[in-house]
């Protein structure tokens, strides 16, 4: 292509490098710092995509992110980004860009026939067809989400890196317009640490399209001071770099794209990152955006804001037309015709909506007249074309209707300051009926707003309001004033105001149901007028009913302008029918980079017992337990999990098996009040336990439920050791934090987590006494829940008898970084007795077996001690957590669900199954574990049971309908194995 | 726009951690301390050395006492006795790794995926902070303007160092 | 009212739609109802539609202290499903889900529920048999759930990531097919359009702001439209219900907590099923118009303010592309915050108040979008008859007290541990 | 996200923070039923300013008192446990 509409000079593009992309297949060229659009307008390019609901044929309709139209697919495979605006990406070589919602093609798009039913769709019309019943709505449903939708859904995952980062700073100031950088060169000069975010990337705001002169300095000249001067104090300048939220007590998200949409990383591999900023103060510098103005066909493409079209000359020296019509209400739009003019278009109408008493009088507006076809009270009707583009216009000039023939028009409605940041922070804004704009009032947080973001009008004011700002803020934080006196000064301080007077009546001649407010979601005037007919009136109505704002551009440009037709209905000023919220983001962010590097295999931690890698060189079956990891079976040549986890569980019960219990919570409690601390959070007696000796224990939640269980030791006569379950141990954690430092501080004790400081691992079996006394000496295994001290493999360990599994055991601790060879020793010496490692699968069936619970399984957060058949281990007296929430009724109802034994009659008892009396009765209760007799064989499971333990003998079936199982099962006592604990002992 | 030089992640030799809380008689119980140790106890957000010995504030009148193995036993018992019953001492040692990151760049480093103003001119030598890094508790125990320990539960390393590595060799392009 | 179909659409596109009339009339309150629903909420309105329909007592108004449906109706991911395990709240939501079956006929006003299936994920063998054992308990009770291989759910789900390097694997899921999604805003809407033609008054811009309460008994409230007597005050705030039972020196179970949700920008279909995790607690669907819906847990501590803390939308974002990595370069586009009424068993209460006449509805938590129908339904039965139906006896307000609470993730009485 | 100025640390990130409850619902071990009903399961909810218990998990683990505004987020005040406001009681 040949880039026909390219000036030969001017604009910041580098003609001497040559990009190469594509555009729907089609290859184009451009020039370093051209975005999608200018280098496609500079092709010719006019027809960018299709809109959502009808497929009309869209082009460019401005230069920056309030982009609504010219959506495209930029990338492929895993770097595709759908619906980015080609005003929003620069491209870069190997660009692959492609149209959206048209099917076959851009030119040729079936779906585009919409438009000719469009009469009978109007806002909200699914409302009030497709009834039915609900399968039928899906089949409609099926062709309207084919229908609805803007790109092409992305399928492959995306392999670049991004990164959270976070950054403090005294001020950060958002936008590097002129009144941004005055800002951030005062607070700067004052002392103040500055972070400068500027979505573009290049500094300069408005200056990039309009040049001006800068304290004597040519506007470029002056930014390029600013840079160096902002740096040289330590600032942190960040391009491409987009103020997205602004949350509470002054943070926000900065959403800096490293690399452009689709395009790939440099080395480090990094896509985007996510800025963490924390400021002490604010500034918003992030100036005003046009606005569209009503007229039939104001979507065409050809119909462009006005500012736009001379930021394409200037800043891209693209010319987007030959024969320009312009419809404004203000200054601005004559420096556009100016522009055009002098680039050799001709300017065929000015229209301005203004009396000529109202107009403006910049040098631009008085130069215009001079000569260019100047008409004031006048509008447009409508822009009529084609998907080639806009061919004339109607317009109403002096009371007649008039033809003219053009190839573009601009618009300019006036402009809107940029109040989304000022508002997400939770500002309030005041309205200016002459210019139709909200500007920021007051500030709830640390933040205040300078330049066109805050109604200033010229670059005059611009410079001046931010300078101010910059001092404001730098004086908040009590620093020392600023070395520099005065603000910038520019020369063109007269000429570049735009005395906008907004009038929101389109001509009475006009269509509304061709003039667009929302453009990419296809809502027109009449919509808004259906909308308030209807009775959809609140401003949130009217939003959600229509979909107003709610496209990809979320109504930066049509907000407004909606807001002004609903106020006409109501026939009430503006600001009184309302706003929409404000709400992050500014503009759209990737999930990806909101995400961090907190996805995918670090989606959240994986904690591994300090044993992993030596557990690992075991292949064993994993299993995740809360975040840890843990060994779940060891399977040896080809055993499947349950044949490995039985072997494993039959080498416990009649050899001796080892086991990781390294993951368990463990705390010291030390001092002299540590007994009485005990007894606060443990339900159980704990003060009377004898030097050397343990035992088991439950703790509760206030409401009486049991929180979680472990084992008790004194270990000597003011220090205790307490373990708790894996998964509940940080709750644990916290839980005697809270009781020890809120509920008894003046209590002497300290209570240490040491969950992590001790790995421990089990050894349970008929020989497990003898792999102990082997490894440490005759005497040195103590007896059944009590403890003991002895150096293994010449480390120092600590000794507790218990047993979990039902078998004599024992736990084996070490610090854990020492632990390796006590663990190795154990385990040869195990092996060496016929014994092997068990993993959880194993101790599941060996603890089902002898009924004891578990957490996440029997305690479920539902069930009291009685429940669980732990009634008679509280302590009578009370005085522990819990205790008091008991005396409730309905914890003593004995229709409650109680822990049972369930023994199964015919088939295999479904763990998760529910116990029912007869078929399609309502259940009495469920499985919660289920495992098998391990020596004997046979389908055993524990249950909860309405008022179980008064059932005991009775007959169920448990029923898995979900997995089409069943058995019939004996209610029997909650355990299978060694009633009379003969086992435990010597 | 990063000045960086290398950055490098050493993990040290373990040593004895010593985890120790005074509960009463603070004033007399501090200065008991201070004598058993050598020096005083590092103020709030503080670390400093005695001897062989690294000091660190953790917890409103808890500390830990980094010390070579060899005298873990002998340093243990010191403070237990100068704690007396106004306090309690616990051996951690397997509770927290350690490890030093060097570099300059440190403080870029700790500010990817964290929320703690590791960048502050004023969190230099001496300081200690606890704060979250990519999910993982971590304390940091600045050591000098090029070195910094990390402390994090042995849990929740392998997670994170590779985390850091890979942050450290993206920060280390972006140095070149 | 204006019937609402496919021709009418066409007769009256004819005349450019000039003829369409309001959906529901803007009256002036009446000195006196029979009931008082506070709050114009989905379930405020549905409340006040039945009792117009089931019950015959038309003389009801609706108080909206703002917009209808600007409270959390309008502020939900839309999922509407009864996967519940304990038989309380499965029973109830079964109820409201039955309704919502026939919704969009009934009330003349598509309300686009769309039955495409609400799907929880299992990560780990304990996850399918908790998943199991949640089905199971439904099935026993006639609802319907299904368990799904992995190859089932590499079908139905094609860019879901069933690699073993996924921190949480996906090994099989619980789909109810009959769960789904509406269109939130139009179930407000489309009761209140209903209601009024029953003669119900929705009144908006009403802000109660007392209540006036003799001898233990309320007799009407005091709002920013003036006094208004009733014979029965039902409270439909949820979000609110502290700040309005306060009205009545109540307190409730209940703290407000804030709950985020955000979209993405519209793609072509990719996803048809709600996808939810056993183990990863985000939420994710697309809807018609092709945004993807994100959700996750609340922000975990009491606020009104309607402001959430970022990190949670980063952490539900990090969740999704764990499950969907495709969807790493779709962007968000806008998010919201509701507030909700965390109550201290995570289950709602829907009953009497100490106070004689006044009623309570509330403690969805962040549950309450799906229960719009049968909870209108239910608390319309319980105003009526004065006495609760048996399927929203057991949550009542006193269950605290007696220790029968209903504690489906049995976390307990603190909000932000659930 | 909060900004919370821990006596101990300074200001943090609300990351760091967990939330535990308010101030009147903390319950004394040996509190009486009739008393313990209303503090575990009744709250005042204010919009506006409120005494809460938080504690700085991720940092200094300390238990502190917020006097934080439920509505617009401002917190008036971060106490240790032990110390009680100035004129107030919390």
């Amino acid at each position: 292509m040949s880039q026909t509409l390219r000036q030969t000079k001017g604009g910041r593009i580098d003609r001497s490098r040559t990009i190469r992309f594509q555009f729907d297949g089609k290859t184009h060229k451009g020039f370093e710092g051209d975005t999608l659009a200018s280098a496609l307008l500079a092709d010719g390019v006019k027809l960018f995509g299709r809109s959502f609901k009808y497929h009309r044929p869209r082009g460019v309709m401005a230069a920056g992110i309030e982009e609504p139209s010219a959506l495209v697919g930029a990338g492929t495979a895993g770097r595709y980004e759908a619906n980015t605006r080609a005003t929003d990406l620069f491209i870069y070589p190997g660009l692959k860009a492609v149209s959206q919602n048209r099917w076959p093609s851009l030119g040729l798009d079936l779906l585009s026939g919409i438009s000719l039913i469009s009469p009978f769709i109007p806002a909200g019309f699914y409302y009030k067809t497709f009834f039915g019943p609900p399968k039928l709505w899906m089949v409609y449903e099926h062709f309207i989400r084919m229908a609805a939708g803007l790109g092409k859904a992305p399928k492959v995952a995306d392999k670049d890196g991004y990164e959270h980062r976070a950054a403090f700073c005294d001020v950060l100031v958002v936008g590097s317009g002129p009144a941004g950088l005055a800002a951030a060169l005062a607070a700067s000069a004052s002392g103040a640490k500055v972070i400068l975010a500027e979505q573009d990337r290049e500094l300069g705001g408005s200056l990039l399209t309009d040049a001006a002169t800068i304290d004597g300095q040519a506007s470029d000249e002056w930014i390029a001071a600013a840079t160096t001067s902002l740096l040289a104090k330590g600032g942190r300048i960040l391009t491409r770099t987009t103020a997205a939220g602004f949350y509470d007590h002054g943070l926000l998200n900065l959403i800096e794209r490293v690399t452009e949409p689709g395009q790939a990383p440099g080395a480090d591999g990094l896509a985007q990152r996510l800025w963490r900023v924390r400021a002490g103060q604010v500034i918003l510098a992030t100036g005003a955006l046009e606005r569209p103005r009503l007229f039939a066909g104001n979507d065409l493409p050809g119909v462009m804001l006005s500012g736009a079209v001379r930021t394409y000359l200037n800043r891209y020296g693209v010319r987007t037309g030959q024969k320009v019509v312009l419809t404004t209400d203000n200054d601005d739009a004559y420096r556009t015709a100016l522009a055009l003019a002098e680039a050799g278009a001709q300017i065929v109408a000015i229209l301005d909506s203004r009396a000529a008493s109202a107009a403006g009088n910049s040098l631009s507006l008085r130069r215009a007249q001079t000569r260019l076809p100047v008409h004031f009270g006048a509008k447009l009707i409508a822009a009529k074309g084609s998907a080639k583009g806009v061919k004339s216009a109607k317009a109403l000039i002096d009371g007649q209707i008039t033809n003219l023939v053009c190839d573009l028009i601009a618009v300019s409605g006036g402009f809107s300051p940029v109040v989304h940041l000022h508002m997400q922070a939770g500002g309030t804004l005041s309205w200016n009926e002459t210019t139709g704009a909200f500007s920021p009032d007051i500030s709830r947080q640390n933040q205040t707003t300078a330049g066109a973001a805050s109604g200033a009008d010229g670059l005059g004011q611009t410079l001046t309001s931010g300078w101010e700002a910059g001092l404001a803020a730098a004086k908040a934080l009590g620093l020392k004033g600023s070395s520099v006196k005065t603000p910038p000064a520019c020369a063109e301080a007269d000429d570049q105001v735009c005395r906008s007077l907004a009038d929101w009546l389109p001509a009475p001649q006009t269509n509304l149901k061709k003039a667009f407010v929302d453009y990419q979601n296809d809502v027109t005037a009449a919509d808004l007028d259906l909308a308030w007919r209807e009775g959809y009136r609140s401003v949130e109505h009217m939003k959600r009913y229509t979909t107003l704002g709610m496209a990809t551009d979320q109504g930066k440009t049509s907000n407004l302008v909606g807001l002004a037709r609903l106020a006409l209905a109501e026939g009430r000023p503006v600001p009184s029918v309302g706003l929409t919220t404000f709400r992050p983001p500014y503009t759209p962010v990737t999930l990806g980079v909101l995400a961090g590097e907190h996805t995918g295999a670090h989606l959240s931690p994986r904690r591994r017992p300090v044993l992993y890698q030596v557990h690992a060189a075991q292949k064993p079956i994993w299993q995740p337990v809360g975040y840890w990891h843990r060994p779940r079976a060891y399977p040896q040549g080809r055993e499947d999990l349950h044949q490995s986890a039985h072997r494993e569980s039959l080498a416990v019960r009649t050899k001796v098996g080892v086991t990781d219990v390294s993951t368990l919570g463990k705390f010291d409690v030390v001092g002299p009040d540590a007994a009485a601390f005990l007894e606060l959070v443990c339900a159980t007696t704990v003060g009377k336990l004898a030097v050397g000796r343990g035992r088991y224990t439950l703790m509760l939640r206030e409401d009486g439920m049991v929180m979680d269980d472990g084992t008790v030791w004194r270990v000597a006569e003011n220090r205790f050791f307490l373990t708790s379950s894996t998964g509940g141990a940080d709750r644990m954690s916290a839980h005697l934090s809270y009781v020890r430092k809120v509920l008894a501080p003046q209590l002497k004790v300290t209570v240490a987590n040491v969950q992590e400081h001790w790995a421990a691992a089990a050894i349970a079996g008929p020989l497990a006494k003898a792999v102990v006394e082997n490894l440490m000496g005759e005497g040195a295994a103590p007896r059944h829940m009590s403890l003991g001290f002895g150096p293994l493999a010449g480390i120092p360990t600590m000794i507790l008898a218990a047993s979990y599994s039902g078998e004599r055991a024992f736990e084996i601790y070490a610090p854990s970084h020492q632990i390796g060879p006590v663990w190795d020793a154990i385990v040869e010496q195990a092996r060496g007795l016929g014994g092997c490692l068990y993993g959880l699968e194993a101790l599941e069936i060996l603890r089902i077996e002898k009924g004891h619970i578990v957490v996440g399984g029997e305690i479920d957060g539902r069930a009291t001690a009685d429940d669980l058949g732990l009634g008679k281990m509280l302590r009578p007296s009370g005085g522990f957590v819990g205790a008091t929430a008991l005396g409730r009724p309905a914890m003593s109802d004995p229709q409650r669900l109680q822990l049972i034994g369930l023994e199964a009659i015919s088939g295999t008892i479904p763990e998760g199954s529910m116990l029912i009396t007869a078929k399609g009765a309502v259940p009495c209760g469920h499985v919660t574990a289920a495992g098998m007799n391990v020596v004997q064989g046979g389908s055993i499971a524990l249950g909860f049971l309405q008022g179980g333990r008064a059932r005991l003998g009775d007959v169920l079936t448990a029923t898995s309908p979900t997995r089409k199982q069943a058995a019939q099962v004996k209610v029997v006592a909650p355990v299978f194995y060694d009633l009379a604990g003969d086992q435990y002992r010597d | 726009m990063i000045d960086t030089q290398m950055l490098k992640r050493v993990t040290p030799e373990t040593g004895r951690l010593i985890r120790f809380e005074i509960w009463s008689d603070a004033d007399a119980c501090l200065d008991r301390l201070a004598k058993a140790l050598g020096t005083e106890l590092p103020q709030t957000g503080k670390s400093a050395n005695a001897g062989d010995l690294r000091l660190v504030w953790l917890e409103p009148m808890t500390w830990l006492v980094r010390a070579p193995e060899a005298r873990g036993a002998a340093v243990l018992a010191r403070i237990e006795e100068a704690l007396a019953s106004d306090g309690g001492a616990c051996d951690i040692s397997g509770a927290l790794v350690r490890t030093r990151i060097t570099g300059p760049a440190w403080r870029t480093l700790l500010t990817i995926g964290g929320v703690f103003d590791a960048e502050a001119d004023t969190f230099g030598p001496g300081c200690m902070a606890a704060t979250v890094i990519a999910h993982a508790p971590v304390r940091l125990d600045v050591i000098s303007k090029t070195e910094i320990d990390a402390y994090t539960p042995p849990s929740y390393a392998p997670d994170l160092f590779e985390f850091w590595d890979h942050a450290a060799a993206r920060l280390n392009l972006q140095a070149r | 009212m204006q019937s609402y179909s496919a021709l009418n659409l066409f007769r009256r596109g004819l005349g450019g739609h000039k003829s369409w009339t309001r959906a529901w009339r803007d009256p002036a309150p009446k000195s006196h109802y029979d009931v008082i629903i506070i709050g114009g909420g989905g379930h405020g309105l549905a409340t006040a539609y039945y009792l117009a329909k089931v019950h015959g007592i038309k003389n009801v108004a609706v108080l909206e202290r703002g917009w209808i449906g600007g409270g959390n109706t309008g502020r939900n991911t839309t999922i509407v499903r009864s996967n519940y395990r304990q038989p309380a709240l499965h029973n109830l939501f079964e109820f409201s889900l039955k309704l919502w079956e026939g919704m969009s006929d009934d009330l003349n006003y598509n309300v686009m529920f769309s039955q495409r299936g609400a799907l929880f994920l299992g990560h780990s063998d304990s996850d399918m048999i908790r998943l199991a054992e949640r089905g199971d308990a439904m099935r026993c009770m006639g609802i319907d759930a299904e368990l799904m291989s992995k190859a089932q759910l590499r079908k139905l789900i094609p860019l879901l990531d069933m690699s073993d390097e996924a921190r949480f694997p996906v090994v099989g899921g619980l789909i109810q097919p009959r769960g789904g999604t509406a269109r939130h805003d139009a179930v407000a809407w489309g009761y209140a359009r209903a209601a009024d033609a029953l003669g119900v008054d929705v009144i908006q811009n009403c802000e109660v702001t007392g209540m006036d309460i003799r001898g233990g008994k309320i007799v009407g409230v005091k709002t920013t439209k003036g006094d208004i007597g009733a014979d029965r005050v039902g409270i439909c705030v949820a979000g609110n219900s502290g700040q309005v039972a306060a009205m009545a020196d109540l307190r409730l179970p209940i703290e407000s907590h804030l709950l985020q949700a955000f979209v993405s920008e519209p793609v072509k279909p990719m996803i048809d099923t709600v996808i939810m995790s056993q183990s990863i607690h985000c939420y994710i669907s697309q809807s018609d118009k092709g945004e993807i819906v994100l959700g996750g847990d609340p922000d975990m501590y009491p606020t009104y303010s309607q402001r959430g803390r970022p990190d949670r939308i980063e952490e539900v974002a990090g969740q999704a592309i764990a499950l969907i990595p495709a969807l790493s370069r779709l962007r968000m586009l806008r998010s919201w915050a509701g507030t909700t009424d965390m109550s201290f068993d995570g289950s709602p209460i829907i009953g009497k108040t100490p106070v004689d006449e006044l009623y309570l509805n509330g403690g969805w938590c962040y549950g309450g979008f799906k229960a719009t129908p049968g909870s209108g339904w239910l608390y319309a039965h319980t105003l009526a008859k004065g006495e609760p139906h048996a399927l929203n006896a057991p949550f009542r307000l006193d269950r605290f007290e007696t220790g029968a609470t209903i504690d489906e993730t049995g976390a307990g009485p603190m909000p932000h541990h659930r | 996200m909060l900004l919370i100025h821990c006596p101990h640390c300074g200001p943090r990130a609300q990351a760091e923070f967990v939330f535990e409850r308010p101030l009147e619902s903390i319950i004394q071990i040996d509190e009486a039923l009739p008393d313990l009903i209303p503090k575990l399961y009744s709250r005042v909810n204010p919009k506006g300013p409120s005494w809460e218990l938080w504690r700085h998990t991720y940092g200094c683990q300390s238990w502190l008192k917020l006097h934080r505004d439920t509505h617009n987020h401002t917190i008036h005040a971060v106490l240790e446990i032990g110390q009680t406001p100035e004129g107030g009681d919390a």
